[in-house]
C-alpha cells in the first residue's frame, strides 16, 4: 500500500515535472509565475516531516526504479526544497516580461531534475534526474539572451555535456562491476573493480563539473552571473550540490583507503579554495565574485571529501559534516546570490538594516560566530582534526582550512564592495523582497531547526562556540578584514597619485 | 478425351485463320475473341489432362514415327502451349481494340495472328525435325507480314531485315536436318535420341547438331545475331511486337534448346557449350547496354528482348556434363525464365503501346508526366519491369534462382556475374522509363485516354509474371511429370 | 563416289556460294537470289545424301518438295516486299542507313 | 579497302564452311543409316492410298507437313495482298497489244490448262501433283495477266480470298473430320482414302496457283498512309 | 490451416489489399482513400496486437509452402518479428495521418499513398519472413515500392536522388541475392531459427561461411547504410518528409539493419557467428560508422541531410548491439531498433512541419521557431535529446543497455564509441535546440502558411508530439512488461536459450 511518504515523494518530483504544462493555455501561462513558490512545498514538507528510511519502489521505471531517503539525502533535499521555495518566491517579483513563461518552464524542470535527484537511489533515475536538471538550467542560463548569455550558456553546455558523459561511462562501468542498478550497491562494487581507477576518475570528472572542480569550473564564473538572480542562487546553492552529492553516492567511501585519490582530491580543493579567492578579488561584477566565493567553498568540501576517500575509517564522520557544510554554504550563498538583484530602500536606518542583512549571510560564510557557519567551520575543523585521520597530507588540512576561511571572508568583502557600487535606489518589489528575506531568515534563524546531525563534533549547545573555538573562527576573519583593508588603503593610494 | 482435345488445338488456329480471313477487321475480332475461348478452353483442357495424366506421343494421321510425325505432348510443350494462349489471347484481345478497324489491310492482321498461333503450338508439340522447319516458317512468314502490315519503309525494311534473317537461319537449321537425316535416316529427334544412347557417336554428327542450333540462334536473335530484332520489334504494332517478343523468338530457342537436351551430350562439346554461354552473357550485358541508350521507348523494350534472350542460352553450358540435379534446376530455371519473359514482355510492349497511344509519340522522353494520367499502364509497365529485373516474387526471379543455384553448384560460378549484373542492367533501362515518366513537366495536359480494357491487359500479364514466381514450384512440377511413352519413338 | 554424293557435295558448293552472296551482296534482289542459290544447295544436300546408300528415298524428294514450296512462298513474299520498299524509298538496299532514319519520321 | 578485306574475310569464311560441310557430307556418306525409312514406307505403301511414294509422304504420312506448308503459301499469299492498297490489282501499264502474246496466249492457255490437270492427275502414281499442277496453273495466269486479259477475280475482295483459302480448307475439314470421329487428327479413314487425297490435291491446285499469282499481281505500288509506332510524330 | 497459420498472411494482405484498392480509386477520391488508410493501419495494428499477445504465450503462428524447387515461402511470427512488425504498425499509422495532411493538395496522392502502403506491406513481409528468401523476396519488394516515394516530387534533384537510391539498394540486392543463394547451395534452406544453424558446421565449410557473412553484410548494409554504404541516404532526402520519415525510422534502414540481426541470430546463430570471428570486425566497422554519420551530421546546413546523416550513425547502434556476445548487449541493439524508430520518426515529422508550415530547410532559418511552433519544436526538442541518448528518453535505455552489453562482452572500447557518438550527436542536435528556443527569429519565416488555432494543420501537429510522447513513454517506462525493452529481452531469452 502507498504509505503518505510515497504519494509525496511522487507529489515532489511530478509537480515540478508536469507545472511546464501550465504554458500550453494563455491563462495558465499568465498565472504560472505565481505558481513558482509553491512547487517545492511537497518536497519541503517531505524533507522535514518523514523520517528517513522509507523506500518507494518503481519497478516499471527505467532500468527499476527505486527512491528512498537517509540522513544525507534529506539534508540535501532539505537544502534543495527550501532554497527553491524562497528563490521561487522572489522570482515571482524578480521575473519580468522577456520569455516568462519559457523561464518558468525551464525553472520546473530544473526543480523536478533537482529534487528527483536528491531522493533517487536507482542509477537510471539519479541519471535522468541529473541530466534533466543539467539540461534544463542551461535554459536558465541563457535566458536573458545577451551575448554573454548565449557564450556563457555554451560554456555550460559543453562542460555539461562532457561531464554526463563522463557520469555516464562511469556509471556503466560501476553498475557492471556491481551487476546492480542501485545506486547503494556501487561505492563496495567500485571499490573492488578491476577498473576502479577509472572509474572513480570518470565519476570524479563527471560530478565535477558541476562541483565546480578546478579546470572544470569554468563554466561557473560564467554563467552564474548572466543568470536572472534567483536561478544564479539555485545554481549557485543547490544545483552546485548536486555534484557532491554524486560523489557521496557513487565513490567508494569507506569501503577502502585511497590515499592517491585523497591526496588528489585534498590538492584540488585546496587549490580551488585559495585560486578561487584569489581570482575572485578581482572581479568587478558582485554575482561573479559570488561564484569564485561558491568555487572557493566547494574546494573545502572536496577537501573533506578527499580527506574521507583518504581514509575509510573518517568518511562516515566526514559524510554529515559535508552535508552541515552544504546545507549551510547553500542556504548562505542562496541569500547572497539573492541580494545581488534587491534595491536599497529610501531611509538610512532601512538601508543600514538592508545591508546588515545582506553582509549578515557573507559574515556566515566566513564563519562569524553565532551563525550556521560558525557550526559548519568548526564541524569541519573538528572532522579534519590531525589525530584520528591518517594518511599523508592530514596535516596540511588545517592551515588550509583557516587560509580557506580567510579567502572566504575576503572574497565577502569584495562582494559587499563591488555590490556597493551596483545597487539601485527603488522600491522593491513585495515579492522579491520577500524571498530575499526569507533567504536570509532561514539561512540565519531556521538553520538551527534543521536536522543536520554534529552529534560528538561540535559541543551544544552548538550554536555558541567554546571560547577558544571562538578564536579559533575569528583571527581568520580579522586577518582577512585587515587584508581588505590594506588593500584598500593601496587602492586610494594608488588613486590619489 | 485427348483425342478431341488434341484436334480441336491443331485445328482451331488453322480453321479461324480460314475464317478470319473471309471476314473484315471488325467482325474479324469477334470471331476471333470466340476462337480465343475456344483455344484457350482447349490449351487448359490439354494442359489438365497432361498433368492428371502424364504426356505422350500423338501420331499425325495415324502414322507413327518415324514413317510419320508424331507429336510429344509433354508437361514441358503443353505449358507452353498454354502460355501461347495466355500471351496470344491478351494480344489478340489488346489488338481488337488497340488496332484501327478502318484500314482495310488490317483485315489481314487476324489470319496471320491465328497463322502465327498455329505455328507456335506446332512447335512447342513438333518432335519431328522437319516438321519444326514447317512450323518455323509458318511462325517466321506470318511475323514478317505482321510487321510489315500495312507498313512504311521503315517496317518494310525491318520486315525485311527480319525475313532474310529468318531464312538464313531456317536455311541453316534444314542444312542441319539434311545432314542429320542423311546420317541417322529418321528425322524423329526421340529416335535419334535414343539411338545414340545404345550407339557410340558417329564421325562427323555434330555439325548437323552446330548448325541447327546456329540457325536457331539467328532466329532467336543471340548475340551477335540480334541486330534484326530491335528494328522489327520495335516497330511493329504493339500487340505485335508483344507476340513477336513474346513467343516468336522462344519457339525457335525451344527447339534449339530440346535438340541440346536431346543430343547435346553425346554430339556436343564444352567448349561449344561455354561459347554459347559467353554469347548469351554478351547479350545480356550488350543488349541492356543498348536499351539504356535508345530513344525509342519501344526500342528499349526490344533491346531489353536481346538481353533477356541471352540469359536463355546459359542453358547450353550449365546443362553440359554436370550432375542430373544442377541440370534439371537449369532446365527448370531456364523454362521459368521462357515463361516470365513472355508473360512480362508482353505485358511490356502492350503497356508501352498504351504509352505511346497516349502521349502521342514513341519517344522516352515524350513521357514526362505521364505517370499521373496514366498509372495504370505505367504500373504495369512497372510490374512487368519487375520480372525483367529478376527481383521478387517474379518469376524472373524464381528462374534466376535455380540458375544462380545451378551456376553455383556446377562450379561455373561466372555465369552468377552475368546474372547479377544482368539484372541491374535491366534495372537500368527500366527505371529510366520510370525516371523519364516521373518527370513532372509543366505541359503535360495532353493527353489522349485509351479505353479502359486495353490498360487492364497488360495488367493481367503483369501480374501474371509476377506471381509466377509464387507458384513456380507447381507450374514446374508439371513438367517433371514422368513421360507416358505410347508411341515408339 | 556416286551420283547422289556427287550432289550433295555440289550442294554443299551451292551453300557456300550462296552464304557468301547473302552476307556480302547488299542489293536485295542479289541477296534473295543468294538465299535461293544456298536453299537449292541444301535441298541437293537433302536429297543426295541419303540416297547415297540408301539407293531410292522418296521421303527426302517429299521434304524437298514441301521445302522448296516454303522457298517459294518467301521468295514472293519477299518480292512482294522489295518491290514497295523500293517504292517507298528508292532504295535497294538495307544498308546505308542511319540510326535518326531508322525509325524516324519518313 | 575495308571493303576488300571485309569480302576477303566474308569469302574465307564461306570457303571455310564448304570445306566443312563438304568433309561433314563425305563422313557421314560412309556409313549406312541406322534407320532404312524407304524399306518402311515401301511396306506401309499400300494402306496409303496412293501408288506414288512421295505423293504418299506427302500426302499421307507427312500430310501435317504439306498442311502447314499449304498454310506457310497462303500466309505469303496474304501478306502479299496486305500490301496493296488499293480496291483492284489491275496495273494499266501491263495491259499490252502485243499481238504474239496475244496468239501465245490463245495457244498456250488452254493447253497448260490442260498440262495442268494431268500433273495434277499423275500424281498418284508417278512424279507430279498438287503443287506441280497449281504452279502451271498460276503460269497462266501469268501469261493471261501480261497478255492484257482482266481478270476480275483478282480483285482482293472476297472472291480472291476465299480462293486463296479454298484448298486450305479443304485439307483442313478433312484432317478434322476424322478427328471428330475418334481417329487422331489428319487421319483418313480407311477405304475413301484415295478418294480424299485426289479431292483435296484438286482444291490444293487450284489455291496454289491462285496464291502464286496473287503474289505475281499483288505488288503494284501505291502509297500508303499508315504510320508505324516505331516512329515518332 | 488453422486461423493462427492465417494471422501473419492477413496482417501481411492488410496492407497490400490496401495498396491495390488505392490504386484503383480515382485522384480525387480523398476521403474515401484517407478511410482506406486509416482503415486498413488500424486493422494491422489490431492484428499485430493479437500476435504479439500470442507470441508472448508462445503460440505458433506460420505458414509455409515451396515456391521455387528447394525453397519455401514462409511467413512466421516469433519475438523478434514482432518487435519489427510492431514498429511498422504503430508508425505506419501515425505515418499515414502525417502524409494525409502533408500531401493535402500535392499531385499524384493516388500514386503516393498507393506504393506507401505497399512499402509498409513490405515491411510486415519482411518482419514475418520465415527464412532468408523469403526476407530476400520482400526487401527487394521494399526498394521497388520506395522508389516512387523518393522521386514522388518529379524533380530533376529528385529523379536524381531516386536514381543514386536505386544503384545502391538493386547492387546490394544482387550482392545479398548472390549471398542466399551461395548459402542455399551450401546448407539447402534454412528457416530462421532462435540460435542459428552453424554451430556444429564442419571445420572445412568454415571460410565458405565466412564469405557468405560478408557478402550477407554487404547486401543488408547497404540498406542498413552502413559506410562505406551510406551514400544514398542523404540524397533521398528529396522525399516528401513522410517518406524521409517512413524510410528513416520504420522501413529501409531498418530493413537492413532487421536483416543484418536475422543473419546473425537466426541464420548463423551468436555463437556460431562469434566462433567464426565475423562479429569483431562488425562491431568495428559499426562503431567506425557511429561516429562517421555524426561527425558528417556535425558540417550539414539542412536539417533534412542532418537527420540523414544521424541515422546512418544511429542504425549503426543496432548492429553493434547485435555484435555484442551477450544477452544484455543484443538486448541493446533490438531495443533500438524500435527507439530510434520512434525518435527519427518524431524528428522527420518536425522537420517536415518546419518545412510545410514555415518553408523552413535549413539549420540557419531555425531560429525562435520555437515560439511560432511550440509544439512542434517540444517534440523536436525530445526527439533530439533521446538521439543524444539524454536520460530518461528512449536513446539512453539503448545507450545504457548497450553500454552494459559491452562491458559483460568484454569490449570496453564500446564505451568510449559510445560516449564519443553522445558527445557528436550533442554537438549538432543542442545548437539547433538552441536556436529554437533561445534565438530570436529573423523576421520573416521563408514561406509561411496558417491554418486556424493550431500552430500548424492539425493532421501534421499531432503524430509528432505522439512520437514525442512515446519516445519519452518507453525510456521511463522501460521496465514494464510489453516495453521495447522488455521485449527485446525477452527475444534474447529465447535466442540465447533456444
Amino acid at each position: 500500500m502507498m504509505c503518505p511518504e510515497s504519494v509525496l515523494v511522487l507529489l515532489a518530483v511530478c509537480l515540478p515535472l508536469l507545472y511546464p504544462a501550465m504554458a500550453l493555455r494563455a491563462e495558465g501561462a499568465r498565472a504560472m509565475r505565481y505558481v513558482m513558490p509553491v512547487l517545492p512545498l511537497p518536497a519541503l514538507m517531505l524533507a522535514l516531516g518523514a523520517e528517513p528510511g522509507w523506500q518507494l519502489e518503481l519497478p516499471w521505471l527505467l532500468n527499476g526504479g527505486l527512491w528512498a531517503m537517509d540522513e544525507l539525502r534529506r539534508l540535501f533535499l532539505l537544502l534543495t526544497a527550501v532554497l527553491w521555495t524562497v528563490a521561487g518566491i522572489y522570482a515571482v517579483g524578480y521575473l519580468g516580461d522577456h520569455h516568462r513563461r519559457r523561464f518558468c518552464v525551464f525553472w520546473g524542470l530544473t526543480l523536478a531534475g533537482n529534487l528527483g535527484l536528491t531522493v533517487a537511489v536507482d542509477v537510471g533515475s539519479f541519471y535522468s534526474f541529473f541530466a534533466l536538471m543539467t539540461f534544463a538550467g542551461y535554459g536558465l542560463v541563457v535566458h536573458e539572451g545577451t551575448d554573454e548569455a548565449t557564450y556563457a550558456g555554451r560554456v555550460y553546455l559543453v562542460m555539461a555535456v562532457l561531464g554526463e558523459m563522463a557520469i555516464l561511462a562511469g556509471l556503466l562501468l560501476a553498475s557492471a562491476a556491481a551487476d546492480s542498478q542501485l545506486l547503494t550497491d556501487l561505492p563496495a562494487a567500485v571499490a573492488s573493480a578491476s577498473q576502479r581507477d577509472l572509474i572513480i576518475a570518470l565519476l570524479v570528472a563527471g560530478f565535477g563539473v558541476k562541483a565546480g572542480l578546478p579546470l572544470l569550473h569554468f563554466w561557473l564564473p560564467l554563467a552564474h552571473p548572466v543568470a536572472p538572480t534567483p536561478a544564479s542562487a539555485v545554481l549557485s546553492g543547490a544545483m552546485i550540490k548536486a555534484g557532491l552529492l554524486g560523489w557521496l553516492v557513487t565513490l567508494p567511501f569507506g569501503e577502502t583507503a585511497l590515499p592517491g585519490w585523497g591526496a588528489l582530491m585534498i590538492v584540488a580543493g585546496a587549490v580551488a579554495a585559495i585560486g578561487a579567492a584569489v581570482l575572485g578579488v578581482c572581479q568587478r561584477i558582485p554575482k561573479a565574485v559570488l561564484a569564485y566565493s561558491s568555487i572557493s567553498q566547494m574546494g573545502l568540501m572536496v577537501l573533506m571529501v578527499g580527506a574521507a576517500m583518504a581514509d575509510p575509517g573518517r568518511a562516515p564522520v566526514l559524510f554529515s559534516v559535508i552535508a552541515l557544510y552544504a546545507l549551510h554554504h547553500g542556504l548562505a550563498k542562496g541569500s547572497l546570490f539573492l541580494s545581488a538583484g534587491v534595491s536599497l530602500p529610501a531611509g538610512i536606518m532601512r538601508r543600514a538594516a538592508v545591508w546588515l542583512l545582506i553582509a549578515l549571510p557573507g559574515l556566515s560564510l566566513a564563519g562569524l560566530p553565532f551563525t550556521s557557519g560558525a557550526l559548519a567551520k568548526l564541524a569541519m575543523k573538528e572532522g579534519l582534526s590531525e589525530d584520528p585521520l591518517d594518511f599523508a597530507l592530514a596535516g596540511y588540512l588545517s592551515p588550509l582550512m583557516t587560509a580557506g576561511a580567510v579567502a572566504t571572508l575576503l572574497l565577502v568583502l569584495r562582494y559587499l564592495w563591488t555590490l556597493g557600487g551596483k545597487l539601485e535606489n527603488r522600491r522593491n518589489p513585495p515579492m522579491l523582497a520577500a524571498g530575499w528575506l526569507a533567504s536570509v531568515g532561514v539561512s540565519l534563524v531556521a538553520f538551527w531547526w534543521m536536522p543536520w546531525e554534529v552529534e560528538g563534533l561540535v559541543k551544544s549547545p552548538v550554536w555558541l562556540p567554546a571560547p577558544y573555538q571562538l578564536w579559533a573562527l575569528v583571527w581568520p576573519m580579522l586577518i582577512a578584514v585587515a587584508l581588505a583593508g590594506l588593500t584598500l588603503l593601496v587602492a586610494r593610494l594608488v588613486k590619489q597619485r | 478425351m485427348t483425342l478431341w482435345l488434341m484436334a480441336g488445338l491443331l485445328f482451331t488456329p488453322l480453321a479461324w485463320a480460314v475464317l478470319t480471313l473471309l471476314t473484315d477487321f471488325a467482325r474479324g475480332r469477334l470471331v476471333t475473341w470466340g476462337g480465343i475461348l475456344v483455344q484457350v478452353l482447349v490449351s487448359l483442357g490439354l494442359w489438365l489432362t497432361v498433368a492428371r495424366d502424364g504426356g505422350f506421343y500423338y501420331g499425325l494421321g495415324g502414322w507413327d514415327a518415324p514413317l510419320g510425325i508424331e507429336l510429344r505432348v509433354d508437361g514441358l510443350a503443353v505449358t507452353f502451349v498454354l502460355l501461347t494462349a495466355v500471351v496470344a489471347s491478351a494480344c489478340g484481345w489488346h489488338a481488337g481494340i488497340y488496332i484501327d478497324p478502318d484500314k482495310p489491310w488490317h483485315r489481314y492482321f487476324w489470319p496471320l495472328f491465328w497463322f502465327l498461333w498455329s505455328g507456335l503450338n506446332a512447335v512447342w508439340l513438333g518432335d519431328d525435325l522437319f516438321n519444326l522447319y514447317v512450323g518455323l516458317e509458318l511462325i517466321s512468314l506470318s511475323a514478317v507480314g505482321l510487321v510489315a502490315l500495312g507498313g512504311k519503309a521503315s517496317a518494310l525494311r525491318a520486315s525485311l531485315r527480319y525475313l532474310l534473317a529468318a531464312l538464313l537461319g531456317s536455311l541453316a537449321y534444314l542444312l542441319g536436318v539434311a545432314l542429320m537425316y542423311g546420317q541417322f535416316g529418321t528425322l524423329s529427334i526421340a529416335g535419334i535420341a535414343s539411338w545414340l544412347t545404345e550407339h557410340p557417336v558417329p564421325a562427323g554428327s555434330g555439325l548437323a547438331l552446330a548448325l541447327m542450333i546456329a540457325g536457331l540462334a539467328l532466329k532467336t536473335a543471340l548475340f551477335p545475331l540480334h541486330q534484326w530484332l530491335p528494328p522489327a520489334h520495335g516497330i511493329a504494332k504493339s500487340p505485335v511486337s508483344a507476340l513477336l517478343s513474346a513467343l516468336v523468338v522462344k519457339a525457335s530457342f525451344y527447339i534449339a534448346a530440346r535438340l541440346w537436351l536431346e543430343l547435346g551430350e553425346p554430339l556436343g562439346n564444352l567448349v561449344s557449350a561455354q561459347l554459347v554461354g559467353l554469347l548469351g552473357s554478351a547479350a545480356v550485358v550488350w543488349g541492356s547496354w543498348l536499351a539504356c541508350r535508345q530513344l525509342q521507348l519501344k526500342q528499349v523494350v526490344a533491346y531489353s528482348s536481346v538481353a533477356q534472350i541471352g540469359y536463355l542460352f546459359l542453358l547450353f553450358p550449365l546443362t553440359y556434363s554436370v550432375s542430373e540435379s544442377v541440370s534439371l534446376q537449369a532446365q527448370q530455371g531456364i523454362t521459368l525464365q521462357v515463361i516470365s519473359h513472355a508473360l512480362a514482355k508482353a505485358a511490356m510492349f502492350l503497356a508501352a503501346g498504351n504509352l505511346i497511344l497516349s502521349v502521342g509519340s514513341s519517344r522516352v522522353d515524350a513521357l514526362a508526366g505521364v505517370s499521373r494520367f496514366l498509372p495504370f499502364s505505367l504500373f504495369s509497365f512497372g510490374l512487368a519491369g519487375v520480372s525483367l529485373m529478376s527481383l521478387p516474387p517474379s518469376g524472373g526471379f524464381a528462374a534466376k534462382w535455380l540458375l544462380l543455384q545451378a551456376s553455383l553448384e556446377s562450379g561455373q560460378w561466372w555465369w552468377v556475374l552475368v546474372l547479377l549484373v544482368g539484372g541491374l542492367l535491366s534495372a537500368a533501362y527500366v527505371f529510366r522509363i520510370f525516371r523519364a515518366s516521373f518527370l513532372e513537366s509543366p505541359e503535360s495536359d495532353q493527353f489522349y485516354h485509351p479505353a479502359r480494357s486495353l490498360e487492364v491487359i497488360p495488367m493481367i500479364l503483369a501480374l501474371l509474371a509476377l506471381g509466377l514466381g509464387l507458384v513456380s514450384e507447381q507450374v514446374l512440377s508439371v513438367m517433371a511429370l514422368p513421360f507416358e511413352v505410347e508411341g515408339s519413338p | 563416289m556416286t551420283a547422289p554424293l556427287l550432289y550433295a557435295l555440289v550442294g554443299a558448293m551451292l551453300c557456300g556460294i550462296g552464304l557468301f552472296g547473302l552476307l556480302r551482296l547488299s542489293h536485295l534482289l542479289r541477296k534473295l537470289l543468294a538465299f535461293n542459290i544456298m536453299g537449292s544447295g541444301v535441298f541437293l544436300v537433302m536429297v543426295g545424301l541419303p540416297q547415297h546408300q540408301g539407293g531410292q528415298d522418296p521421303v527426302p524428294q517429299a521434304l524437298v518438295l514441301t521445302g522448296i514450296v516454303v522457298a517459294i512462298a518467301a521468295t514472293a513474299l519477299a518480292i512482294v516486299l522489295i518491290r514497295r520498299y523500293y517504292h517507298l524509298s528508292g532504295m535497294t538496299s538495307l544498308e546505308g542507313e542511319t540510326t535518326s532514319r531508322e525509325g524516324g519520321p519518313e | 579497302m575495308i571493303w576488300t578485306l571485309r569480302t576477303l574475310f566474308i569469302a574465307v569464311v564461306c570457303l571455310a564452311f564448304t570445306g566443312v560441310l563438304a568433309a561433314s557430307i563425305w563422313t557421314i556418306a560412309d556409313k549406312p543409316s541406322p534407320v532404312n525409312l524407304p524399306q518402311l514406307l515401301s511396306e506401309n505403301l499400300d494402306r496409303s492410298g496412293v501408288e506414288h511414294p512421295v505423293t504418299a509422304v506427302l500426302l499421307n504420312f507427312r500430310s501435317y507437313d504439306t498442311l502447314l506448308e499449304i498454310g506457310v503459301l497462303v500466309i505469303a499469299g496474304i501478306a502479299g495482298i496486305s500490301m496493296a492498297k488499293t480496291a483492284t490489282l489491275e496495273d494499266p501499264e501491263l495491259r499490252t497489244s502485243d499481238s504474239l502474246l496475244y496468239a501465245l496466249q490463245r495457244w498456250f492457255v488452254p493447253l497448260m490448262l490442260v498440262l495442268a490437270g494431268y500433273l495434277l492427275w499423275a500424281g498418284s502414281d508417278r512424279p507430279g501433283g498438287a503443287f506441280q499442277a497449281g504452279a502451271v496453273l498460276a503460269a497462266t495466269g501469268v501469261l493471261m495477266r501480261l497478255g492484257g486479259i482482266p481478270m476480275e477475280f483478282l480483285r482482293p475482295g472476297r472472291l480472291l480470298r476465299l480462293g486463296l483459302a479454298l484448298g486450305f480448307t479443304v485439307f483442313l475439314l478433312v484432317a478434322v473430320a476424322s478427328a471428330i470421329g475418334g481417329e487422331a487428327f489428319l487421319a483418313y479413314p480407311p477405304g475413301i482414302t484415295k478418294t480424299l487425297i485426289v479431292i483435296i490435291e484438286s482444291v490444293l491446285t487450284l489455291s496454289i496457283a491462285m496464291v502464286l499469282l496473287a503474289l505475281f499481281v499483288s505488288a503494284p505500288v501505291n502509297d500508303a498512309e499508315d504510320s508505324e509506332e516505331g516512329s515518332s510524330s | 490451416m488453422t486461423l493462427n497459420a492465417w494471422l501473419p498472411v492477413f496482417a501481411l494482405m492488410t496492407s497490400l489489399v490496401a495498396a491495390l484498392v488505392i490504386f484503383a480509386l480515382p485522384e480525387k477520391g480523398y476521403r474515401l482513400r484517407t478511410a482506406v488508410n486509416l482503415g486498413a493501419a488500424l486493422v494491422k495494428l489490431g492484428l499485430v496486437v493479437v500476435m504479439v499477445w500470442g507470441v508472448f504465450r508462445g503460440v505458433d503462428y506460420g505458414v509455409s509452402f515451396t515456391m521455387v524447387p528447394g525453397v519455401a515461402f514462409a511467413l512466421k511470427a516469433d519475438a523478434l518479428s514482432m518487435m519489427f512488425a510492431t514498429l511498422s504498425a504503430v508508425l505506419w499509422l501515425l505515418t499515414t495521418v502525417y502524409a494525409v495532411g502533408y500531401l493535402e493538395d500535392s499531385p499524384n496522392r493516388s500514386r503516393f499513398f498507393g506504393f506507401f502502403s505497399l512499402c509498409v506491406a513490405s515491411t510486415m513481409g519482411i518482419a514475418l519472413a520465415g527464412n532468408l528468401f523469403t526476407f530476400f523476396l520482400f526487401y527487394e519488394m521494399l526498394t521497388l515500392s520506395t522508389y516512387p516515394l523518393v522521386v514522388h516530387r518529379g524533380t530533376e534533384k529528385a529523379l536524381k536522388a531516386g536514381r543514386t537510391y536505386l544503384i545502391y539498394t538493386l547492387t546490394g540486392g544482387a550482392v545479398l541475392l548472390l549471398a542466399i543463394a551461395w548459402l542455399h547451395g551450401v546448407e539447402g534452406d534454412l528457416p530462421f531459427r532462435e540460435g542459428g544453424h552453424f554451430i556444429d558446421a564442419d571445420a572445412d565449410i568454415h571460410l565458405s561461411l565466412i564469405l557468405i557473412f560478408i557478402l550477407l553484410v554487404a547486401g543488408l548494409g547497404v540498406k542498413a547504410a552502413v559506410f562505406p554504404l551510406h551514400g544514398w541516404l542523404p540524397q533521398a532526402m528529396v522525399a516528401p518528409a513522410p517518406v524521409s520519415a517512413l524510410l528513416h525510422a520504420v522501413a529501409v534502414v531498418k530493413a537492413g539493419a532487421f536483416g543484418i540481426v536475422r543473419v546473425v541470430y537466426n541464420i548463423y546463430g551468436i555463437e556460431a557467428s562469434s566462433l567464426l570471428g565475423v562479429l569483431e570486425p562488425l562491431a568495428w566497422l559499426a562503431a567506425f560508422t557511429m561516429l562517421y554519420g555524426s561527425v558528417r551530421a556535425l558540417s550539414q546546413v539542412a536539417l533534412k541531410r542532418l537527420l540523414a546523416f544521424s541515422t546512418v550513425s544511429q542504425v549503426s547502434y543496432i548492429i553493434l548491439g547485435v555484435c555484442l556476445f551477450g544477452p544484455v548487449g543484443a538486448a541493446g541493439g533490438l531495443v533500438h531498433l524500435l527507439h530510434q524508430g520512434i525518435m527519427k520518426i518524431t524528428l522527420f515529422f518536425c522537420a517536415g512541419n518546419y518545412a510545410e508550415t514555415l518553408g523552413i530547410h535549413r539549420i540557419d532559418d531555425m531560429d525562435g521557431a520555437g515560439r511560432r511552433m511550440p509544439g512542434t519544436s517540444l517534440a523536436f526538442t525530445i526527439g533530439a535529446f533521446g538521439m543524444i541518448g539524454v536520460p530518461p528518453l528512449a536513446g539512453f535505455i539503448t545507450k545504457w543497455t548497450l553500454g552494459s552489453g559491452a562491458l559483460a562482452a568484454n569490449m570496453d572500447w564500446v564505451i568510449a564509441v559510445l560516449v564519443l557518438s553522445s558527445l557528436l550527436n550533442a554537438a549538432y542536435f543542442l545548437p539547433i535546440v538552441h536556436r529554437l528556443w533561445f534565438r530570436e527569429p529573423n523576421g520573416s519565416w521563408p514561406r509561411e502558411r496558417r491554418w486556424g488555432r493550431l500552430e500548424t494543420n492539425a493532421w501534421l501537429f499531432w503524430p509528432p508530439l505522439l512520437t514525442a510522447v512515446m519516445t519519452v513513454v518507453v525510456g521511463v517506462l522501460a521496465s514494464l512488461p510489453f516495453s521495447p525493452l522488455s521485449w527485446a529481452e525477452l527475444i534474447v531469452l529465447r535466442e540465447y536459450s533456444p
